[in-house]
């Protein structure tokens, strides 16, 4: 199965987790992404994600790949969520075993850093005041 | 030539649709961006935007074949 | 509840992630300590943990303290097994919860790194080769 | 003066008990261990080894009361 994808249900972290478990792997590191009730000083209600699903799941593997090639880990998934969202809920899903710890907290936090950078997958925020407004950063609204 | 192009976020906001269908003489995705921002709105300057052609990222100057996939993608925002 | 538990019965992570859940916080990351099948070129059947139960705890509890005040972290949560562990069974589980991911991840591998160094638990590894031995680690045999 | 001593580890293999009480003479954990380390063969060196005393860290010249629990530490494994 592969190690990126997509998910317009809600995520099930034990069972991914458990994907990752193997008898040689000491460690295992996760990074879960929830949806905040707050961002840049605004209440935020809920969100919605948009993937342009062919070119986030390649670029998403591509990731994988190259965390799999910089660091010795075993394996790496991660599973991003579409669709709308409530507070609490998990958008992004990381995770990272290794026979030792630097190499899973080192791969972990590369994927979900170039996912966040490269992966073509927009938030939709939707405010307490009825504001709404994707989210293109680098500051400028669009 | 005819193209396919696709629309997320706020660019799918600003033109209403998902998807649409153009015949355009545009031989790069530069030609067919300066194209269609107007004719939609788009304020968004190409600095800004990343291109890719039938799935896969691509440059402004790539040369463009009947039929293909093109869809200007604004700054992600995942995670 | 306090925030580091020892237990003598295995870990559940998903109600372990769930105490960490909060409607502001936008990263959760956490480490798992898994039972290897080897270790230092020897294959490990099995291993055992002993803890000096009030001074583990006291030292547990400074460790998650110093992350809350290093860290902008909501909460930081830890528990280690003591007892018989088989192979892939969680020996430790580390929990942080903040808004941003930079601080969760810190504070992540902050309290793995300092339990580790100074919290009174020992291991004792049960080798294929009918051998075992409490692992005192800095090298020299005891 | 009386003594509770608990053992972990290497240092209850060695020594075969969880914990004993000792009657002792010496004044802190320094002396305490030279007494106890030949009769029970413990052949780790005090450099290695911390200490504990009533459930908290303590230097090897903490002045020992009567009933106090000390316990040497091995180099601590968990994680």
């Amino acid at each position: 199965m592969s190690g990126f994808r997509l998910s317009d249900t809600a995520l099930e972290p034990a069972a991914l987790a458990q994907e990752l478990a193997s008898a040689s792997a000491g460690a295992c590191v996760t990074f879960e992404g929830r949806v905040r009730n707050h961002n840049e000083g605004k209440t935020v209600l809920r969100l919605g994600y948009q993937a342009y699903a062919p070119l986030a799941l390649a670029e998403g593997e591509r990731i994988l790949a190259e965390a799999q090639a910089r660091f010795a880990i075993e394996r790496a998934l991660c599973v991003h969520r579409t669709g709308e969202l409530a507070i609490g809920d998990i958008a992004v899903w990381v995770g990272a075993s290794a026979a030792h710890r630097d190499a899973a907290f080192a791969a972990c936090r590369y994927v979900i850093d170039e996912i966040k950078r490269r992966v073509p997958i927009w938030k939709n925020e939707f405010y307490a005041d009825g504001a709404s407004g994707w989210l293109h950063p680098d500051g400028t609204p669009v | 030539m005819q193209y396919r192009l696709l629309y997320f976020a706020s660019l799918r906001d600003r033109t209403g649709c998902d998807t649409e269908t153009v015949a355009s003489a545009a031989a790069d995705p530069r030609a067919l961006y300066a194209e269609i921002a107007p004719r939609h709105g788009l304020n968004l300057s190409p600095e800004r935007l990343r291109v890719a052609v039938n799935g896969e990222f691509a440059g402004w100057d790539r040369a463009l074949r009947d039929g293909d996939e093109v869809v200007f993608l604004p700054p992600v925002s995942g995670g």
